[in-house]
């Protein structure tokens, strides 16, 4: 048989096990995961059948490029006239990057919630919003038309809506869920005009060939310029990527269950801007400004979100933030063309921080759902396991070698540093230390020092079951072990030997020639004062925060922390508020727009409505008035008529004159 | 009993100088006959006519239309329709005028108003028709009559009763069936009903 | 005068001969409601019957003073269906008010003959003579409630102001008899042509001739600022009678306007043309806006007559202005409205059968509870007089614009005009079919029995209103025929 | 499949009268049966013309012609296009969901009320299949009437305001229309010398596309034509009937309304508008366009801050209406296609939520927001379906109400990309009143005032999912297979571009739109002075906005 | 003088205008009965005068005056009978109390 007939297969097993789960899984009770879980399972297997072949270049060539995949055609979903939209699907290498994170994670996201919801009243309904979610996503990372990957992009927008809005009883999950969605809608609301731009230029929504078509320098002059087009396109992705300023949304939706949190929010969803600007990087790279724009956007997303994760107490939050974090870094290296380095971190990041969500979930779980870092500490030896992978994951992120996140983000910032992007590099360095900083102190905070929670909790924590455990190590296998395999040999990595087809155009375009790493010269300088700034990250947060790391006993010191707090005021306020990005968004849209919806209203109301009545009293009235004429005496009708026959006798005559 | 005469002598004086008038036109203007009578007539008919509308008392008023039917049925003798003038005087002064005396007798009660006769808008209606007056004098003096003749012509009865049975014959009949609709209208109305009030 | 003339004349024999019949059997059988409307009946029946049959042949007689031509039969026909609609409506009014059907029966068929003669006379004075014989029975049946002050009150104002405007239009008829010199309609046109073809300016006799004329027919067909009794008169009068007042004696006076305005003046129309738009579009626009606030049905009905009235001088202007359709327009919406508006009257009368009900608004509340039947129809009605399909009333108004809009010109923001006062109308009309279906009873009195002859005079107007709306085809080639005799 | 000489358009037509006759004279116990049946009877009969439809065949089909008033060459003349098929089948699937709705709901005068539905559906299908335009307006004059006693009779408490509203602000309307259908009938009577076609639409439509009517005489009759459909659809300064008349009206007369009665105007537009009067249309477009951008924000914005679901959802019909007009009068092929679905899919979803809407209410008797909450807990099963159709409503991919939007958006793109940025703005302000209003109802503890009504909280009924399934199997088999619609379309959405781009504009003296625009500014300046000056108004200047519903 | 048409149609004009001027002005019904009469006689007047100085007309006019005054006459039998009918009712000639129906 051939492989591309399994690729609609993909998408039809989590959605068979979404309809039948949404349909008896109430009936299921407890049971309602096996089907979803199987039928991921069965995605994980046929997905990695294809990444295989498609990654070893055992699969054919794609028709019209000399890059390795499977395509297939399934449906005509719109044939209007000229505009026909065709559903169909393909598996390159990018979408085998992808895949391998969407379904790997997801898979063990399903095991970890079925220990995680146990308890919950409507677990199957949980499980059934995680099997749409897989659908939506594998559909948007295979579709090969720019509309179905928006259809996708709406999908998993609503599957992240309802997913958030999971325990709706809460009115701030509702909330949340909402402000996701509908930020998320000013992203698309660009990504769909980008979409019009595309088709009205090419003609055509397959995202080969208009791709193709608009970065064929013969026909330059377009409707609508390119730049505009690519910056369109990329507006969606900062919608979905939660970039500056649509980044508001993600902190928030941390109001979900925290395998959501996991598997949505830090893995694969967030990462589908990423993909998307990877996906249409030629686009990108024929308009170097609009590369400008993404990089720029990015690191300012990163640094941001850094700042503000130093000081925030609640363990998801500040995971949040650090995606936050991270993904900027991914759209500064897409901006200063580091294709692959985004891709790489993209995937190392999508391990260690779902770990670290997962993680975080276990010791949420442990001390009976609380989030607050302030109520906890000193939990390292109630629950090993849990502590044992989230440091792996922390010194991941932290981009110690030879984890993951080190051989990705130095990527990044060496290639930003060599490609002439020298502010690029600079603010991704300090965002590197930061990062180790406000990473160690969530470790220090949660793990070491003295429990500050309630006595009779501290009895009650007990390590998490097998089903929740397994996942954490199954994850910190990669998070350690993932750079080293993809990122080495450096220079040529194996990462790079994938991807290369598909950023060969934009490197041609942007005149790129791959250069040769130089161990022993700027790069090991540059490994080394990242690794650097890195450990001093650390270390400071050691400091502070206390740990009997390598036997060495040092108390944390929260009064230096007070006082630190206390030196820089402002900036330590403006990092607690988030830069007021909220109170900034509820009086531009609660409180003006608020009053500007009700001006309308009222508008509505008075002057149109109010218009149509006043004809209609008008119209009365007058009425009423010419009533009086009717006085009831027949000498006044004498004299009206009388009256009457005068007018009418001087009309006539005057008339007769003419 | 000076108040019974007082209207009497008016009256007269009025007659007395428009006779007065008319002679001094034959004598001193050396106008015609005709001139003259026409003069008086018509003179009398303006002004029984207008002590018919603003007149207080309605029974004088009855007597004052009598008077200006009288007036006018010389005139249309003396235009020379005589039998048109015979049928006034029947019609009008033995029918009509006697009938709304009645109807005056009929429909006088103590309470009606001795002294105010005249509408609120009496002054409006004074000016309304001095226009219509006006209007119709000035039309008429601007209007030249196709085939109009100088002079008068006699209708003779035979060319009456001629045109009256040939070409207005089926009007004639009409009009008998009018009158027998209007005596049936005005029997039932006028009859008292016995359970209506008195 | 031959027997040629007797035999023309025939059908208005035929209803004097009614008329005196009534008043016989009346005084064989006194109070016999039954007998007197049967008679009535059965003569309006023969009368209907020989207008038919003299229809057919067109014939001038009494030295071309009177004439029969399709306009004259398809007057005729109405006139003599309004009276016997009419007289089946009214029992079930009068009766139990204590009022004698004869005279009533009688008055009607004098007046019916009235206008029978104005539609068939082709000579000035018999057109006076007749529109006389119409209106005197009608005062007296406006008072016909002698007892009753409403009744009177309106009688008497209704008599006062049409005599005197009887008066201004006799003076009228003199001057244009002076300038033109005859009597005969056809040598009045002929002779108008006469001087308008020299194009020389009118003279100012003939202009308030003309003056004094469209007065008096204005004030007979309540054309505004003419229209002043029409609403006391229409109130105060018993219900029945208001019904035919509403449409007898305005249709009546409609034929005088064609014999004497079309045939008669036509060659004058340049100059009563802009007399009529205007007048038109006063008479519909405050016929409408008076309306919207009357409390009263009846009062309120007199009021959309006189709108009414105002569309139907719309078709006037338009045929003046030159649209060969004006005239059909007249007559079409004359018929039209009969049926619709002495059905709308008929129900009011049915609901009054038990004394001391008024004709106030409330009257109708939760009626489609009460008494289902007669708010259905009541409602159709209500929809015909607004002009929505498919009703009769629909196509009369479109039939109406449709001339105004071919006239083009002024006439046709006089269409315009007047489909912005339908929907004014459709305001108070709707009106009345809220407080019948959607209040609820006033009072909980046990619905009415109504004779078997209101039942049968309501399922004619019906079936009427809705054919002549589905179905104008047939109607529309008598009343092409009507006009084309009119004007060839 | 050929179904020969069968009349089954008139069959279609006059089956509901048939059924209402049927009702009149049966007794009242019967009525519902009864009435349900007709309406069947009547769906699979426009199912059969579905199924019998050749959309590949040009022009009209099942065309009966019958002499009516041949004084006027006025003929009793049906034929369906792909259009008319499409909305015929809505229009009869909507009726009989309609009528089984309000079995429940209507209890008093069920006779009344069962014969007025089965007129207003003769009504509708006459509107949609007439090629007289007599006879078009005979039609669309009926539905006037039934609809007015439905709201009236049947309705909430300030019914009577709302039905003679509704009445006379269509009246104004189609009064107009009636002497512009006169005068153009007359036109081509005078150029011509026949009254024969002269109310034929094809004959006329032929005749305008030779140029045949004057410029004068084009913009009079598009003017009339264009104030009766705005007002049906309704376009933004003559909407403010709809939000009384939904408010008022009982649920099944909400959905009628909502589903079929707007479509009246936009079907108007389609129809007879633009192919009469090519020239004028052209002149009028970018006024129409800019209305249409109008409605569709200020619409959305508006229904942001209301406070009855009713209202909210009648206000986003005026915005999802907007896109219709929009999509028409952009004259691309994308743009009328999805103005086309987009009326398809406006009546499917939108009916689907005045139902839903129905439900609560009459659980609860009341439409208040802001005493709802909590729903998901007490009615799981209602909220999966509320949830859905708030979705299909916001336009979400999938679901139909997305492609008719896209294409709509696409061929304004086409058009002008700024304008369809403009209109595309929607979709934010969409997804925050709809989320907003589902949210209220669904999330959240449940409120007191759902607690106190304790058991009468059940959930949504059999029945009631039998209302809404079809309707949601529609929304999903059309937003996944939207090309089911599409290939019903392309012939009439050819016609009306091939009549458009026929029309050139015609040039109006700029001091005329100037002048009419100051003035316009100097009355809506007046009237807000005004307002803001009358002294009893105070209360009712701007309040402090509570939840508004927009994002937070 | 009387030999021109025009005197005794400016008098019959003016006689009109009186009837008119009684009409507008009384209050009593038969009064305002009576200025009709008045009127009407005006008519007549002008038909008569008319019918003088025009030769053609001469016999015409003497017979539409006689029907004149027969209609007249009829006139005045039905309105005099509804005045007796209401003063029936409200006990007064005075027209301008017959004020129940106004508006």
């Amino acid at each position: 048989m051939n492989l591309e007939s399994l690729i609609p297969v993909l998408l039809l097993l989590p959605m068979g096990g979404f309809l039948i789960t949404a349909a008896i899984g109430r009936r299921l009770h407890k049971q309602a995961h096996w089907i979803p879980v199987l039928a991921i399972l069965a995605v994980w297997v046929l997905a990695m059948l294809l990444v295989i072949n498609v990654l070893t270049g055992t699969a054919p060539l794609l028709a019209g490029s000399e890059t390795h995949g499977y395509a297939f055609a399934w449906f005509t979903w719109i044939p209007a006239g000229d505009f026909v939209v065709n559903v169909g699907f393909v598996v390159d290498p990018l979408t085998a990057c992808l895949l391998i994170v969407v379904t790997t994670i997801g898979l063990l996201v399903h095991v970890y919630s079925i220990g995680y919801m146990s308890h919950d009243a409507s677990y199957w309904r949980f499980f059934a919003y995680l099997n749409l979610f897989m659908f939506s996503m594998l559909l948007l990372v295979l579709a090969d038309s720019w509309l179905v990957v928006f259809v996708a992009w709406e999908l998993v927008g609503l599957s992240s809506y309802l997913l958030i809005g999971f325990w709706f009883r809460k009115r701030s999950a509702a909330l949340a869920a909402k402000k996701a969605f509908i930020v998320n809608r000013v992203g698309d609301l660009g990504f769909i005009l980008g979409i019009m731009a595309i088709f009205v230029n090419t003609g055509t929504l397959d995202i080969r060939d208009s791709i193709h078509i608009l970065t064929s320098p013969t026909l330059a002059a377009f409707p609508i310029p390119l730049w505009i087009t690519a910056l369109l396109i990329f507006t969606g992705a900062m919608g979905k990527s939660a970039q500056f300023p649509l980044h508001v949304w993600l902190p928030d939706a941390m109001e979900g269950p925290t395998p959501v949190s996991a598997l949505i929010h830090a893995a694969t969803m967030v990462n589908a801007g990423v993909y998307l600007v990877a996906r249409a990087n030629p686009l990108f790279a024929a308009v170097p400004s609009t590369m400008v724009v993404v990089a720029a956007i990015g690191i300012f997303t990163a640094i941001l979100a850094a700042s503000i994760a130093m000081t925030q107490t609640d363990i998801k939050r500040v995971l949040a933030y650090s995606t936050l974090s991270q993904l900027g870094y991914m759209f500064a290296a897409l901006g200063v063309g580091a294709w692959t380095a985004a891709i790489f971190h993209l995937m190392t990041h999508g391990f260690f921080k779902g770990l670290l969500f997962l993680g975080s979930g276990s010791v949420i779980h442990s001390v009976h759902e609380e989030q607050d870092m302030r109520k906890m500490g000193g939990l390292a030896k109630k629950i090993p396991i849990t502590y044992a992978t989230m440091l792996i994951g922390s010194l991941a992120i932290a981009g110690i070698p030879p984890l993951a996140g080190f051989f990705s983000k130095d990527e990044i910032l060496g290639e930003s540093f060599k490609l002439g992007f020298l502010w690029v590099w600079a603010i991704g360095f300090v965002v590197a230390g930061l990062t180790a900083f406000y990473m160690f102190r969530l470790m220090g905070l949660t793990f070491w020092g003295e429990f500050r929670g309630p006595k009779a909790i501290w009895d009650k924590i007990h390590e998490s079951p097998w089903v929740m455990t397994v996942p954490l190590i199954l994850l910190a296998i990669p998070s350690i072990g993932l750079g080293m395999a993809l990122g080495l040999p450096f220079g040529s990595s194996t990462l790079s030997g994938w991807l290369e087809p598909i950023f060969r155009q934009a490197d041609t375009l942007m005149g790129r020639a791959a250069e040769p790493f130089a161990l022993f010269g700027i790069d090991g300088a540059l490994i080394i004062l990242s690794v650097a700034v890195a450990a001093a990250g650390i270390a400071v947060a050691w400091r502070l925060f206390g740990t009997n790391l390598l036997g060495l006993r040092i108390k944390g010191r929260p009064e230096t922390v007070t006082a630190m707090s206390a030196r820089a005021p402002f900036l330590y306020r403006a990092s607690l508020n988030k830069w007021w990005f909220d109170d900034l968004n509820h009086l531009l849209f609660m409180v003006i727009g608020g009053r500007i919806a009700y001006a309308a209203w009222w508008f509505d109301r008075e002057v149109v409505d109010g218009t149509v009545n006043a004809i209609g009293r008008g119209t009365v009235s007058s009425g009423r008035g010419l009533r009086r004429i009717q006085t009831g005496r027949v000498q006044n009708y004498a004299l009206g008529i009388a009256i009457g026959l005068i007018v009418m006798a001087g009309s006539y005559l005057v008339l007769a004159g003419r | 009993m000076v108040r019974k005469v007082v209207p009497l002598l008016l009256a007269m004086a009025v007659i007395g100088t428009v006779t007065g008038f008319a002679g001094a036109m034959v004598v001193v203007l050396g106008q015609s006959w005709d001139d003259a009578l026409f003069f008086m007539l018509a003179a009398l008919t303006l002004i029984a006519g207008l002590l018919v509308v603003t007149m207080k008392d309605i029974i004088r008023c009855g007597l004052a239309m009598i008077v200006c039917f009288g007036c006018l049925a010389g005139i249309y003798v003396l235009i020379g329709s005589p039998l048109v003038g015979a049928a006034e005087v029947i019609v009008y002064i033995g029918a009509i005028s006697v009938l709304v005396l009645f109807a005056i007798m009929l429909t006088q009660t103590k309470d009606a108003p001795a002294t105010l006769v005249f509408q609120t808008q009496a002054g409006a209606a004074a000016i309304a028709s001095t226009i219509i007056a006006i209007v119709i004098g000035l039309a008429v003096l601007a209007t030249t009559w196709p085939n109009a003749t100088p002079q008068r012509t006699e209708v003779t009865t035979v060319a009456l009763s001629k045109a009256l049975f040939s070409e207005f014959v089926l009007p004639f009949e009409i009009v008998s069936v009018l009158l027998l609709a209007a005596v049936i209208g005005g029997v039932f109305l006028a009859k008292r009903e016995p359970g209506g009030p008195s | 005068m031959n027997v040629t003339d007797i035999v023309t004349i025939v059908p208005l024999i035929a209803a004097i001969l009614t008329a005196g019949a009534i008043i016989l059997v009346d005084i064989a059988w006194p109070g016999r409601a039954t007998i007197a409307i049967g008679t009535a009946l059965l003569g309006l029946a023969i009368t209907a019957a020989l207008v038919i049959i003299t229809g057919t042949t067109p014939a001038l007689a009494y030295g071309g003073s009177y004439g029969v031509d399709d306009l004259t039969t398809f007057l005729d026909i109405l006139f003599v269906s309004i009276a016997a609609f009419t007289i089946v409506f009214a029992p079930d009014y009068l009766t139990p008010r204590g009022l004698p059907i004869a005279e009533f029966a009688t008055g009607l068929v004098f007046a019916m003959t009235g206008a029978m003669l104005i539609a068939a006379s082709k000579d000035l004075l018999v057109l006076f003579i007749g529109l006389e014989l119409m209106v005197l029975p009608g005062y007296l049946l406006a008072a016909y409630h002698k007892t009753d002050s409403y009744s009177t009150e309106g009688a008497i104002k209704y008599f006062l102001l049409g005599s005197f405007s009887s008066a201004i239009f006799l003076f009228g008829l003199a001057f244009v008899w002076g300038m033109t010199g005859t009597t005969r309609i056809d040598g009045v046109a002929e002779a108008l042509k006469a001087i308008v073809a020299g194009h020389a300016p009118l003279s100012a006799g003939l202009a308030m001739g003309l003056a004094f004329l469209t007065t008096g027919v204005a004030f007979k067909i309540a054309a505004v600022p003419f229209h002043y009794w029409t609403p006391d008169a229409y109130q105060g009068s018993p219900t029945p009678i208001t019904g035919y007042l509403s449409v007898g004696p305005k249709i009546g006076a409609f034929a005088l306007i064609l014999r004497l305005f079309v045939e008669a003046l036509g060659p004058l129309s340049p100059w009563w043309l802009p007399v009529m738009i205007v007048l038109a579009a006063v008479t519909m626009t405050l016929g409408n806006l008076v309306a919207l606030t009357q409390d009263n049905v009846k009062r309120m009905l007199a009021y959309s007559s006189i709108a009414h009235t105002g569309y139907i001088m719309v078709g006037l202007a338009a045929w003046a202005a030159g649209s060969i359709e004006g005239l059909q327009g007249v007559l079409f919406y004359s018929a039209a409205y009969t049926f619709m508006n002495l059905g709308a009257f008929a129900v009011i009368a049915a609901l009054q059968k038990r004394t001391g009900v008024t004709s106030s608004l409330d009257t109708f509340a939760g009626l489609g509870r009460r008494e289902p039947i007669l708010g259905i129809l009541m409602t159709l009605f209500l929809l015909s007089l607004t002009g929505i399909p498919p009703t009769a009333g629909f196509f009369a108004k479109a039939y109406v614009i449709l001339a105004a809009v071919q006239a083009g010109g002024p006439v046709a923001w006089l269409a315009v005009l007047a489909v912005l006062n339908a929907a004014v109308a459709a305001f108070y009309y709707l009106r009345v079919i809220v407080y019948m279906f959607m209040r609820e009873p006033a009072s909980d009195a046990p619905a009415l029995k109504h004779g078997a002859l209101v039942w049968s005079g309501l399922a004619a107007a019906t079936v009427l209103t809705i054919v002549l709306g589905l179905f104008p085809g047939p109607l529309l080639d008598v009343v092409g025929h009507a006009a084309k005799a009119l004007v060839p | 499949m050929d179904l020969g000489t069968f009349p089954i358009l008139s069959t279609i037509t006059f089956l509901p009268l048939a059924g209402a006759v049927a009702v009149a004279v049966l007794p009242s116990r019967w009525a519902r049966p009864v009435a349900l049946g007709f309406a069947l009877a009547a769906w699979v009969v426009s199912l059969l013309l579905l199924v019998s439809y050749l959309p590949n065949n040009p022009g009209f089909q099942y065309t009966v012609a019958l002499d009516w008033i041949t004084v006027f060459g006025i003929q009793y003349k049906l034929g369906a296009d792909g259009l008319s098929v499409a909305l015929v089948v809505l229009t009869t699937t909507v009726s009989w969901i309609s009528i089984l709705a309000s079995f429940k709901p209507i209890q008093t005068r069920i006779k009344e009320y069962m014969v007025s539905f089965l007129i207003l559906e003769v009504g509708l299908i006459g509107v949609f299949l007439a090629l007289d335009l007599f006879l078009f307006y005979i039609f669309w004059e009926i539905v006037l009437v039934p609809m007015y006693l439905i709201i009236g009779i049947w309705g909430g408490a300030n019914r009577i305001y709302a039905t003679i509203k509704f009445v006379l602000y269509t009246l104004v309307g189609s009064l107009l229309m009636l002497v512009a259908i006169l005068a153009t009938a007359f036109a081509y009577q005078a150029t011509t010398h026949t009254w024969v076609g002269a109310f034929d639409f094809v004959t006329l439509r032929d005749f305008a596309s030779n140029g045949g009517f004057s410029s004068a005489l084009e913009i009079g009759a598009f003017l009339a034509f264009f104030l009766a459909f705005a007002i049906k659809v309704p376009m933004f300064p003559f909407h403010t009937w709809l939000p009384d008349a939904h408010t008022e009206a009982p649920t099944a007369g909400s959905v009628m309304l909502a589903a079929i009665m707007l479509k009246l105007g936009a079907y108007g537009f389609i129809r007879f508008a633009v192919p009469l009067f090519p020239d004028a249309a052209r002149t009028f477009a970018p006024a129409i366009i800019v209305l249409s951008l109008i409605a569709i924000i200020y619409g959305a914005i508006v229904a942001l801050v209301q406070p009855d679901l009713k209202r909210l959802v009648a206000y986003s019909s005026v915005s999802h209406m907007g896109f219709v007009t929009l999509g028409v009068f952009v004259f691309t092929q994308q743009g009328v296609q999805g103005a086309i679905l987009q009326m398809i899919n406006h009546g499917l979803i939108t009916g689907a939520l005045f139902l839903l809407v129905g439900v609560v209410y009459e659980r609860t008797h009341d439409r208040t927001i802001a005493k709802m909450g909590g729903l998901a807990a007490k009615m799981p099963v209602y909220v999966a379906i509320f949830g859905f159709f708030i979705f299909a409503s916001g336009g979400l991919p999938g679901l139909s109400g997305f492609v008719g939007e896209f294409l709509t958006l696409l061929g304004t793109f086409e058009f002008n990309p700024v304008t369809a940025a403009v209109a595309s703005f929607v979709t934010i302000l969409s997804a925050g009143y709809l989320l907003y209003m589902f949210g209220r109802v669904a999330f959240g503890e449940v409120s007191d005032f759902l607690k106190a009504l304790g058991d009468h909280l059940e959930d949504i009924t059999p029945i009631e999912i039998l209302t809404l399934a079809p309707l949601g199997a529609l929304v999903v088999v059309f937003g996944i297979q939207p090309g089911l619609l599409l290939d019903l379309f392309h012939g009439t959405v050819a016609d009306t571009l091939t009549a458009a781009n026929a029309g050139a504009a015609i040039d109006i003296a700029p001091q005329i739109v100037i002048g009419g625009l100051g003035l316009l500014t100097v009355g809506v300046v007046a009237r807000v002075m005004y307002v803001l000056m009358a002294p009893r108004r105070v209360a009712s200047q701007l309040p402090v906005p509570a939840d508004s519903g927009a994002a937070q | 003088m009387s030999d021109s048409l025009d005197a005794y149609l400016v008098l019959a004009g003016i006689l009109f205008a009186i009837g008119s001027f009684g009409f507008l002005a009384r209050r009593n019904a038969i009064s305002m009965l009576m200025s009709v009469e008045l009127m009407l006689n005006a008519t007549n007047l002008a038909i008569i005068a008319f019918g003088a100085f025009i030769p053609s007309l001469g016999a015409q006019g003497s017979v539409i005056a006689l029907m004149v005054m027969a209609v007249a006459a009829g006139e005045v039998t039905v309105g005099l009978a509804i005045v007796i009918a209401i003063y029936r009712n409200k006990r007064t000639p005075l027209v301008d109390e017959y004020d129940e129906m106004r508006r």
